[in-house]
């Protein structure tokens, strides 16, 4: 791989949600309330765990956004996969199906998402925004208007305990030990390492060039021999399996099946993915930029939470920080003008 | 937990954090804390109380987020009202692990990781109200129940309550629907409730609403198709400025109402009792009662009626 | 000479002086200067990249200047942005399309210009008004009503123009107004013109073709580089001159033929048809040979090609690709079998505008540049590297957005995507459409290069002299059907124009 | 005015929203229960009055989307202005002073949405995004994060009731004979009057038309001389005003200011203009489309609420219902064959 000069237009792009971050760090280092509170060890093993789901949400809705898409279904997809995990636990099935029936259950939802995208050629907000209440009605459905907790058949007279694989579920986002950095939940290491995966994925695979291709030009991309159709309902089923498995991450972190969590989640997944460079228009975007850009949320949420700031104050920063850290693009070509200057003088 | 830079100088750090900020109850539970602060703070053990709510309410995900947050800050103690009694567990047992001390106020939690569980009797608060209304209606009639939210751990029990309570000893009494959820706001109870009344509007004798934004978008759904001024007997929970005028005018029938002050101040006090060591008990009723038009003026449910919450709160912002 | 009362004679109507322009890195213009006397029709002649467009945005207020200065009749002129320009008097008719394709096309011809009172539009007025520019370039039957998306490329080009000659305007500027136009289209614009001027309108006029401007216009200047290179009276230079100033060199040949046998039939049409165009095509193409179609607007030699490379659906006939009947394909199917194809838009269709060059030369075969399953940025940029010296691309790197090219140099990368595939059926729907006359030459060269390695070639063309300078047989369309083929030298310019506009037909079934 | 041909393009076009209304409504008379308790004036009264909402948002988003733009911060700012309207009747002020200045501040919110997008050039849905947030947090910090009664200080002491102007602006929404469809409330009224002075706005005035030029091509409408961006910050703050008058409805629905209402109002006003056939990519989308989508979704919300289906069922027909609405535009290309057949049999 090559990489982009210091000071040109890809490097500052590809830099830019990372120094999005460091802004937002350097204005927390400067707070000397904060500054003792907020960089502790502890506190980012939170924050990460905190950023697990949007982070894993924000991984497959990079590919649709840079495909030229968008899913708007994401949040109710991942409560409805909150629940079909509550459910499959409650049915006593092992982690390893657990884990793939529920990804394959998000998957599911977005190959509808996909298969009506294409074959009717749809617009993707609008298929995506039914599928929203679609996957809302059908999660409340399955748990029949309830929050689903599986643990509960799990009493000490039952022989053959159903719940058995909700420990190991519970596992992905618990804190071990709630003091220190390490060790880190496994639904961090899940999410890192999917991360890298994707990441080479979008970037220098076939596939991955195909979502740019398409993103950049759909009838282009057609002209020259892709099949967009197959690999738009591809990237919607794929963006569904990470919903799904953000679902399970959900499930972890709540315990149970919850039918109305994640109300409005797709719209910080969004922000997330935007934040980290990806244009809605298609044909940009990258995973280091979404999981950076959904990590940083985190940070400025548990910021201004941990200091004492009224809930309004914390909407109205995430609101501007959202506003300016996409803004910074306009600022580029300034910094990019101050850089030549100097490698001119060299 | 107490090792956290800013406990050192100026007493305990306390966070409440209430299910949500809107509804008037909860204001009622920081008045009560507040009250709490200073009473401890007169008899010389000084205490900072942050009050601080889901940013989204009814989002457990958002009230985890404010519990793990004040973990990792570092608090003396923690007063929890739980979004969910499961969803909140590991939460408060992680913060248990940390060490910092956690009382349950208001709804349940389904673990013993805490110091104690201050709140209202809220099956015994459902029982009351669904006795109230079948008296109203002696013994026979058509009921409504609206439910409030999916998982709402109090405002289940009361539903639950009111249900035995009619199945148990007003067996006259049919219960036209109960499977219908009002939603978190009075606009989407509002809606809801027109909903329910453009069907049942015309047969239906009493309802039954489990908490304050139910209550008032039912009375004023049931005014609006006419029926209001006790055609329809409407029991509700909890007071609010809107549902007190109804209770005046007769709209509402009764209204069950809590103790939010005490169940604030209880939270406190308790909290800080058990961080000075001392055994608590596990479980605290604050208490239900039944107010009607008849009872409302009498002292001690004008001073349930009406907390001072301006002593407490300030007035204005 | 036309004498126009408003302005002194002594004063030229437009003087542009030593006017520079970069966009980041890229010197589009190096100080350039110019002079048009009202009632002059100007050609401004270059090579791609070499300014044109960004002078003339320059003109019309899309661009600001960084250096120099413009005059209007003696005042000083500062476009702020498009619409100061045109209240100006300065229109233009854009390189690229520029319309909004919802509306209709009497809301596109005075778009910016409402004929209304207090906001309120007079519906009535705006008809009048729209009709009266359709006339004045000979569209009178263009609907009004219907929206623009629903017009082919070269009517929406004649909207443009109208829209231009809304608002008498005092200097006209045409980027390249014919290059999607019949003959016949095309002489309409030159009667324009031609009154225009005689109305004392000064009339900029860009175009690769050099004989047009050659034929409309009295004065030229060239541009190379960003700079103006010579100016002079057009009558008395000749082609070459021209030509070499523009290039910097001489161009020895511009159709190039060397001696190339005919060799199996590759790609057999028979009975083809369309859902609505075309109506029925037969044709043989042999490796080795370079068969042009020519034909009016709306012919159907764009939907042909579409058809055949599977991106519309075939009603009835047969394809067969390389002896193996193939008839329904997709584009996938059609790239793996060898054939390729270039379409004549290549901003909506053609390129992938905000991706490198290098993505946009390796898409269709990114299996060359792919090491152990994941593509390589290096053999990519090498790949990309050699096309693109091949081909003399005027480019930064491979790493550029292909949108930041000039339009001839993408088209350069839209025709090396298919030598990159290796492509042995090249469907080449205006190939050269927009590119200057020395890239031109290249382009010919590589496609006589082409067949010389015995690939064979579809070539799409509304530019009649290029067709017979290049191909070996001719396919002439008219109303969705093809004539037959036959060799060039069988065909005289004559002839093939009678048969486009369908008057041939009568005489051949009478013979 | 030219009306479009009978089976033509446009004229399949214009009618579509009327035909998805007919469907729904053919459904609710097929089915006997809902008949009799669906098709009666008051309860279409009803169903007008939860139109009221949606329906002036939806007018203010129509030429926000119908310009290529979205405005994500829609329900935000309704709530915002139902607390600012609350506020104000709780100051003293009259009725034309409040309306005024609720819909000022709603078209101050759409002016700075308007101004960042212009300026700094930034996607409308990154800006409103952020927005959103924003908005959300004035309004708790304005409410003081509860909902602000206003009667409240109208007890029988004062002698000058601060609250004066209540009565009015709870008249807005109240049903003076709730079993009769006549009278209508005043707001339904008002928003039947300026749905007709906005239809003809964007149909025949030349800021309409720049409406559409601008969605459709961009660069077109600057090259065209048409000042694009200050067309733009009209359109949003245009839109904001109506997201205000929206909020003052808001208020007189709940007869309270609540900061926490209209959470995801703006996906529903944003779902009633996409199903009244405006695009999502501009250049299409009509006003009485746009109303006739909200009232439609009023209508499927109120049916299912009295058929009594669970709550879950109404979400998912709802998401259908959406998908469906828009699918039906590919059903078109066979219903104008039809047509065209039958005309050449003439
Ligand atoms: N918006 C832009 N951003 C960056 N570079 C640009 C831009 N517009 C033009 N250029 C560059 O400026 C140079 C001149 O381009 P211009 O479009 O004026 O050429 P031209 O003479 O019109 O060529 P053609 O005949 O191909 O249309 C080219 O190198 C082009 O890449
Ligand atoms: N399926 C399609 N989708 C989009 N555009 C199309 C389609 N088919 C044809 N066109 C466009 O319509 C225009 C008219 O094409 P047509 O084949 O009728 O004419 P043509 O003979 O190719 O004429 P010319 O090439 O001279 O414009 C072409 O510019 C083409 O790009
Ligand atoms: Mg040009
Ligand atoms: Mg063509």
């Amino acid at each position: 791989m090559n990489f982009p000069r210091l000071g040109s237009r890809e490097f500052l792009k590809a830099v830019r949600p990372f120094a999005g971050l460091f802004v937002v760090l350097l204005l927390f280092a400067l707070d000397g309330e904060l500054r003792s509170l907020f960089f502790k060890g502890s506190n980012f093993k939170m924050i990460l765990t905190q950023t697990v789901i949007v982070a894993i949400g924000a991984m497959g809705m990079t590919m649709v956004i840079v495909s030229g898409g968008i899913d708007l279904s994401a949040g109710s997809v991942v409560a409805l996969c909150s629940v079909v995990t509550a459910r499959l636990i409650e049915q006593g099935h092992g982690l390893a199906a657990v884990l793939t029936f529920t990804v394959l259950a998000g998957g599911l939802a977005g190959l509808a998402n996909g298969g009506i995208i294409t074959t009717v050629r749809m617009m993707p907000f609008i298929v995506t925004l039914g599928m929203m209440g679609i996957a809302r009605g059908i999660s409340k459905w399955l748990a029949n208007n309830q929050t689903v907790n599986p643990e509960s058949c799990c009493g000490a007279d039952l022989c053959r305990c159903p719940g058995f694989s909700m420990e190991s579920v519970k596992q992905f986002m618990a804190y071990e030990s709630p003091l220190t950095f390490f060790p880190l939940p496994d639904g961090v290491w899940l999410a890192l390492g999917l991360a890298v995966v994707m990441a080479v994925v979008l970037r220098s695979t076939v596939f991955g060039r195909y979502v740019f291709a398409i993103g950049s030009n759909e009838d282009t991309a057609r002209l020259c021999g892709i099949r967009v159709n197959v690999n738009k309902v591809a990237i919607y089923a794929l963006a569904g399996a990470f919903f799904g498995l953000a679902g399970v991450m959900q499930f972890s972190r709540l315990t149970q099946g919850d039918p109305s969590v994640a109300i409005g989640l797709e719209l910080q997944i969004i922000a997330a993915v935007v934040i980290g460079g990806a244009s809605l228009s298609g044909g940009a975007g990258s995973i280091p930029g979404s999981v950076i850009g959904a990590f940083m949320m985190a940070c400025l949420a548990n910021g201004s939470g941990i200091k004492d700031w009224p809930n309004y104050m914390q909407e109205i920063i995430i609101g501007v920080v959202i506003i300016l850290a996409v803004g910074m693009d306009k600022v580029e070509p300034f910094i990019q003008r101050l850089f030549k200057r100097q490698s001119s003088s060299n | 937990g107490s090792q956290s830079g800013d406990s050192s100088g100026n007493g305990l750090s306390i966070v409440v954090i209430p299910k949500g900020t809107t509804h008037e109850f909860w204001k009622s539970i920081h008045a009560g804390a507040i009250k709490a602060k200073q009473e401890l703070e007169a008899s010389g053990q000084p205490v900072k109380i942050i009050w601080k709510g889901p940013l989204k309410e009814d989002d457990r995900d958002e009230q985890i987020k404010v519990v793990e947050n004040f973990i990792a800050r570092g608090v003396d103690g923690m007063v929890l009202a739980p979004l969910d009694d499961k969803a909140l567990v590991r939460p408060v047992e992680t913060a248990d692990e940390a060490g910092i001390p956690v009382v349950i106020i208001d709804s349940g939690l389904q673990t013993d990781k805490y110091a104690s569980f201050v709140s209202t009797d809220n099956a015994l608060g459902g029982r009351m109200g669904g006795a109230r209304l079948g008296k109203l209606l002696g013994g026979k009639g058509n009921v409504l129940l609206l439910r409030y939210a999916v998982g709402s751990a109090s405002t289940t029990k009361r539903e639950q309550g009111f249900l035995d309570e009619i199945k148990e000893n007003f067996p006259g009494i049919k219960v036209l629907s109960s499977d219908q959820y009002a939603g978190a706001t009075r606009d989407l109870a509002y809606t809801a409730s027109q909903n329910l009344l453009s069907r049942y509007g015309n047969e239906v004798n009493g309802i039954f609403c489990p908490n304050e934004s139910v209550t008032v978008s039912m009375t004023k759904a049931v005014r609006d198709i006419g029926k209001g001024g006790g055609m329809v007997k409407i029991i509700g929970f909890d007071t609010s400025v809107q549902s007190l005028r109804d209770l005046k005018s007769g709209d509402v029938a009764g209204l069950v109402v809590q103790n939010p002050v005490k169940m604030g101040y209880l939270g406190v006090m308790t909290l800080v009792e058990h961080l000075g060591g001392k055994a608590v008990a596990k479980r605290i009723d604050t208490g239900v009662a039944l107010i009607t038009s008849e009872n409302m003026t009498e002292p001690d449910m004008r001073e349930l009626l009406n907390p001072p919450l301006e002593k407490y709160l300030g007035t204005g912002n | 000479m036309p004498e126009d009362s408003s302005s002194d004679p002594a004063l030229p109507r437009l003087r542009i002086d030593r006017v520079a322009k970069r966009f980041g890195p890229t010197i589009a213009l190096d100080g350039v200067s110019l002079e048009v006397a009202a009632g002059e029709v100007h050609a401004l002649i270059g090579e791609n990249g070499a300014g044109k467009s960004t002078l003339m945005k320059v003109l019309s207020g899309a661009h600001r200047p960084d250096a120099g200065s413009l005059t209007l009749d003696g005042q000083p002129f500062e476009p702020s942005d498009p619409l100061h320009a045109r209240k100006c008097g300065v229109a233009m008719i854009y390189q690229e399309l520029n319309l909004a394709p919802d509306l209709s096309v009497e809301e596109n011809i005075l778009l910016g210009r409402e004929p209304a009172t207090l906001g309120w539009i007079s519906h009535g007025e705006r008809r009048r008004l729209a009709k009266r520019a359709l006339e004045e370039i000979g569209q009178s039957q263009m609907p009004l009503d219907t929206p623009i998306r629903a017009l082919t490329i070269a009517q929406q080009q004649l909207v443009e123009i109208a829209r231009a000659l809304v608002g008498e305007p005092r200097v006209l500027i045409m980027d390249e107004p014919t290059s999607s136009l019949t003959q016949v289209d095309t002489e309409n614009l030159f009667g324009v013109i031609e009154r225009m001027s005689q109305r004392g309108v000064s009339v900029i006029y860009i175009s690769h073709f050099l004989e047009e401007c050659q034929r409309v216009a009295s004065r030229y200047t060239i541009l190379r580089d960003g700079q103006s290179v010579g100016t002079g009276v057009m009558a008395e230079a000749s082609l070459e001159q021209v030509i070499e100033l523009m290039v910097g060199r001489e161009i020895d040949e511009i159709y190039p033929r060397t001696s190339r046998s005919l060799g199996e039939p590759v790609l057999e049409l028979s009975d083809v048809a369309g859902l609505v165009k075309p109506s029925c095509v037969n044709l043989t193409l042999h490796a080795g040979e370079i068969v042009g179609l020519f034909g009016l607007v709306g012919a159907g030699r764009t939907e042909t090609l579409r058809a055949v490379f599977g991106l519309d659906r075939l009603a009835k006939g047969s394809v067969t690709v390389f002896s193996r009947e193939a008839t329904h394909s997709t584009p996938a199917k059609r790239l793996a079998n060898g054939v390729g194809f270039l379409s004549e838009n290549r901003k909506e269709e053609g390129l992938l505008l905000n991706r490198s060059v290098a993505d946009n030369l390796t898409l269709t075969r990114l299996g060359a540049v792919t090491r152990l399953g994941f593509v390589s940025d290096s053999a990519q940029a090498a790949t990309s590297g050699k096309w693109m010296a091949r081909l003399d691309v005027k480019a930064l790197s491979a790493a550029q957005s292909v949108g930041e090219l000039s339009g001839g140099n993408q088209q350069k990368i839209a025709f090396g995507r298919l030598l990159h595939h290796d492509a042995r059926i090249l469907l080449l729907d205006e190939p050269t459409r927009g590119i200057d006359v020395g890239s031109k030459a290249q382009i010919y060269r590589l496609m006589n290069e082409l067949a010389g390695q015995g690939k064979a070639l579809v070539f799409v063309s509304s530019y009649l002299p290029e067709l017979l300078g290049v191909c070996d047989r001719i396919g002439v369309m008219c109303r969705g059907e093809l004539s037959e083929v036959r060799p060039v030298a069988d065909w005289s310019e004559q002839q093939i124009i009678l048969t486009a506009v369908g008057q041939a037909e009568p005489k051949e079934v009478a013979a």
